[in-house]
């Protein structure tokens, strides 16, 4: 994998979150402010501008990149928050013009070290850190197990999305649906679903690639 | 775009367009005290930066106007950082407006308790330290409604942060140092509490939809300002029977000693009439003193709004000879003027 | 009682007293500034009668907050004899008002141009002149959506009215005597002219139910202020293929000469915030600079309001040396206030 | 017909007001302003109440008292416009204790006279002027062709309820409906309405007393 697998992953997840936009929107609107759609599109809607304007960086770099465009045009909770977690996979990859599933792993691992880190939330506070976090680890295990990257990749999108899912019945401790108290119960967190529409993209991308 | 507006009964041209116009506008109409950076999408205190004098800034989303960028002005807010509707500003607006108006004195970041604001102002606040810029952040969490506890974000921000821009605006303009004015925005904070209530939802410009539905004879009790639903729905009752679910709400969190001076603010969600606010200020007048406060100061009106949303939010804030004499200090922005 | 307000997003108790306790509670927010006479059911400056200055009142129909109670108060209104809501007062409140700040040197009656404003103010004035008081009286009609021919009742008075009640009231204030002082409102009534558009209808508290039902996506052109359907419905457009309507219709009947000095004034009906009266300044600001006119003074803001109506009115006054010189003047109402 | 015949109208008019409170109110929103309903309840309301405080004054000077009663309690334009007329119609009548059919002929006249002097409308100007005015001159011309005074009233107020209706297809040119223009037109005018309730209430006050 390479750079070129960066810029496929960011088109997807461009493609994807404007398919869902207004679903995003509708999710975010029962319990939060009903502008993470929004939010999602501007910002990568930009990423994929920024990195069509890049002259040949690595890929490391070009997440970089990604994650500072995301907190320049972002704002909201969710900005920072993705914004900081692919600047900080992007570190992980330093200058190198090629990385594989291992190091794939440690790009996502401190993806989701940086998301705690600033967000402080844990698996079960219903955020985004509910499918992100099976996926990190879901993919690891897979990898470890020997599993195909593309089969691994699969695996980790589905623990996403199994995450997602479990967001609906639980009460929120972080972010704006925390102010619903009990309210926020049956409805599922905006931010873990396009978390799980980005590990799904990520497994799109590579894909492609291969 | 003629299209997606259609479902609105709103003045708008392309609905991605709306912070950046009515800014302009903003702009265009206060010239004499304020100028839009549309680059870095800040309104600034055209006099800015002033040397030697602390500085105050302030932003989060739009669809709260005025604030904040109606309170950029002498005795209040040196510069404001508008986000899109209802999104709290990237750090790029922080630090450009940070820039823009350190005198060298330091500048205070009054950040409203939403992960988003909190988030973006710290990264800015980082950034703004690394260019050697002394910079301090007090995070306003006033609102009752949300319990503080680890189970949640914490409060919320709402109406202290209008008497918080105030009141340390007025120090920071008489000459008080970093320490002072960071205090006085904490103590307006620590003194202060809000609760609100919805009578109707709001519509964002992007989705063009009400974010909740409510039906007519209900409403929606312990609002923030992002017209999120609120902590429960309760049946429409008489102004004097709302305004008692507020003034208890407040008044027990405050626990302030009888006979204590206090400020009230009867805050409009943008949607509802003056005629309603000073029938509901009446009443908060009434029972606030029964409950033994003393309102000796008040503000009433739209200045921490949700869009149209109908509905309002009561602040009361204990006073003390200090408080009162910044309070009352001359303020000249474009929504709070006085003295001058 | 609670059957009644159920159709309604509104605090209110009893919806036959919302004005005498919206009332109640101005003069309480306000006691430094005006008092409540409950059983003439005026608003007294609270220093009324200042012997030998000329004292300004005015008077309506209620739901137009802050007009005209939101205007009492030093360098503008005298009293205000507000009505219920949208009914002309009746006599005896006007004529009360106008014994109550009488200070030797004359009263004048802004009226502005309905039927019921009128014959009501009328009698009020005959019976003040019978009790010796020397009373003129002006008529407001500005609003250029209304011909003023044999068949129809003239102009109706709106936004103007405000515009009119600032200057006069501060040439008052200056000493001007009951000549110029009743010249100065009808100056400004002749040099001003305005256009409001409604984006939805509002709802009387008596009644509980919107006066008109407009659709999703029309507009009302050329509204009055109490919550009547204008002069022809429209498809919603954009923000400024609106306010091109408005200032066409505003300066084509102005006929000011290029490059004339104006002052802009941008009026919510209510329920439209300021993020959205912003924009539509922005854009009266560029068009009328393309028509030829220099905005150099004014007003954006809801200040003569039909309840919680969505929509906007624009107001051009062409302004002279002595017009800006009063417009700065200092004033201190609950709605109004700089200089001071 | 005595004091007893001006309580009873006041009384016949509070009834058919209150009555007709929501209708009148629904015909002023079409062209008006919503009010007119709740205008007429108040005034009448407290007309009933000041004639029931009264010791016994004469019928003349109960129309005056109800006249200034409208004038202190109503606003809007019906208030002074009725008010008025009421007060002219008392004027008529002095101290006498009595009136016959020609003398309310007179009242009526001098009330209509009163509104037309006020507010400067004529008929076919889609305001009360329309029923009142052919009430009016159906009343003196009935009387004047010997018919008795309960018929003639009964065409009176036929004739106030057919200028009512004939104010639904014209153009409003006084009041608040003219500022709609063309859209005043196939709306019936409220005050014309009360005041055809006003003349009907008249017929029965007098069909009682007899
Ligand atoms: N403290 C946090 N840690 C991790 N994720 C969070 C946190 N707070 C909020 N989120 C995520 O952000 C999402 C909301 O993002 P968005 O709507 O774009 O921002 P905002 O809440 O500021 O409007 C939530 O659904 C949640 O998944
Ligand atoms: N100039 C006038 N002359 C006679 N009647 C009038 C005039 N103007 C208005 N009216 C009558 O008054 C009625 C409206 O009364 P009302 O609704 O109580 O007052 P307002 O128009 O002030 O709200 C109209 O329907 C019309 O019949
Ligand atoms: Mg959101
Ligand atoms: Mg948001
Ligand atoms: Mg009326
Ligand atoms: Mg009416």
């Amino acid at each position: 994998m390479d750079a070129a697998t960066i810029t496929s992953w960011m088109r997807e997840i461009n493609v994807a979150v404007r398919a869902e936009r207004d679903h995003l929107v509708q999710l975010d609107a029962a319990i939060g402010d009903g502008d993470h759609g929004t939010n999602m599109v501007r910002g990568f809607e930009a990423v994929v501008q920024a990195l069509d304007a890049d002259g040949g960086s690595p890929p490391g770099k070009l997440l970089i990149l990604a994650g500072r465009t995301l907190v320049s045009t972002v704002g909201g909770a969710s900005g920072p928050l993705w914004g900081s977690a692919l600047r900080s996979g992007g570190r992980v990859l330093g200058d190198q013009p090629n990385f594989d599933g291992g190091q794939l792993v440690e790009v996502l691992a401190a993806a989701l070290a940086s998301v705690k880190d600033l967000g402080t939330a844990s698996v079960g506070d219903k955020t985004m850190v509910d499918a992100l976090e099976p996926a990190v680890e879901t993919l690891r295990a897979r990898l470890a197990e020997g599993v195909a990257l593309d089969r691994a990749l699969d695996d980790a999108a589905s623990a996403a999305e199994t995450g997602m899912r479990a967001t609906i019945p639980i009460q929120a401790r972080k972010g704006r649906a925390s102010y619903l108290g009990e309210r926020s119960v049956g409805h599922q967190d905006p931010g873990a679903t396009s978390t799980a529409l980005i590990v799904r993209a990520l497994q799109k991308a590579v894909g492609q690639g291969s | 775009m003629a299209v997606e507006t259609r479902n609105m009964r709103k003045f708008l041209n392309d609905p991605s367009q709306v912070v950046k116009e009515s800014l302009a506008g903003l702009a265009a109409a206060h010239s004499d005290l304020v100028r839009y950076d549309a680059a870095a999408q800040i309104i600034v205190r055209k006099d800015a930066p002033k040397r030697g004098k602390v500085a105050l800034i302030s932003g989060g989303g739009s669809g709260h106007e005025p604030l904040h960028g109606g309170f950029v002005g002498m005795g209040m807010l040196d510069a404001a950082a508008p986000g899109e509707v209802f999104t709290s500003p990237v750090p790029a607006q922080m630090l450009a407006a940070t820039k823009a108006v350190d005198g060298g004195a330091g500048v205070v970041h009054i950040v409203k308790n939403y992960t988003g604001d909190v988030l973006n102002f710290k990264l800015a606040a980082e950034d703004a330290a690394d260019e050697g810029i002394k910079v301090t952040s007090v995070v306003i969490d006033d609102d009752v409604a949300v319990q503080d506890s680890l189970y949640t974000a914490g409060r919320r921000g709402v109406g202290a942060t209008v008497l918080a821009e105030k009141i340390a605006g007025a120090a920071a303009e008489n000459g008080a140092d970093l320490t002072k004015v960071t205090d006085l925005v904490k103590r307006v904070n620590d003194r202060a509490r809000s609760f609100g209530v919805a009578l109707s939802s709001c519509v964002p410009p992007a989705s063009g939809k009400v974010i909740f539905e409510l039906p007519e004879g209900e409403i929606e009790l312990g609002i923030g300002i992002h017209g999120e639903p609120g902590r429960r729905r309760a049946a429409l009752g008489t102004a004097s029977e709302v305004v008692d679910v507020m003034v208890e709400a407040v008044v027990t969190d405050l626990k302030a000693k009888r006979g204590s001076k206090v400020l009230v603010f009867v805050n409009g969600m943008g949607g509802t009439p003056l005629l309603e606010l000073y029938l509901v200020y009446g009443e908060v007048d009434k029972k606030l003193r029964k409950a033994g406060l003393e309102p000796v100061r008040n503000l009433v009106g739209s200045y921490i709004t949700s869009l149209e949303m109908a509905g309002a939010s009561l602040t009361v804030l204990e006073l003390d000879e200090e408080l009162i004499k910044l309070w009352d200090a001359p303020v000249h922005t474009p929504a709070l003027r006085w003295g001058v």
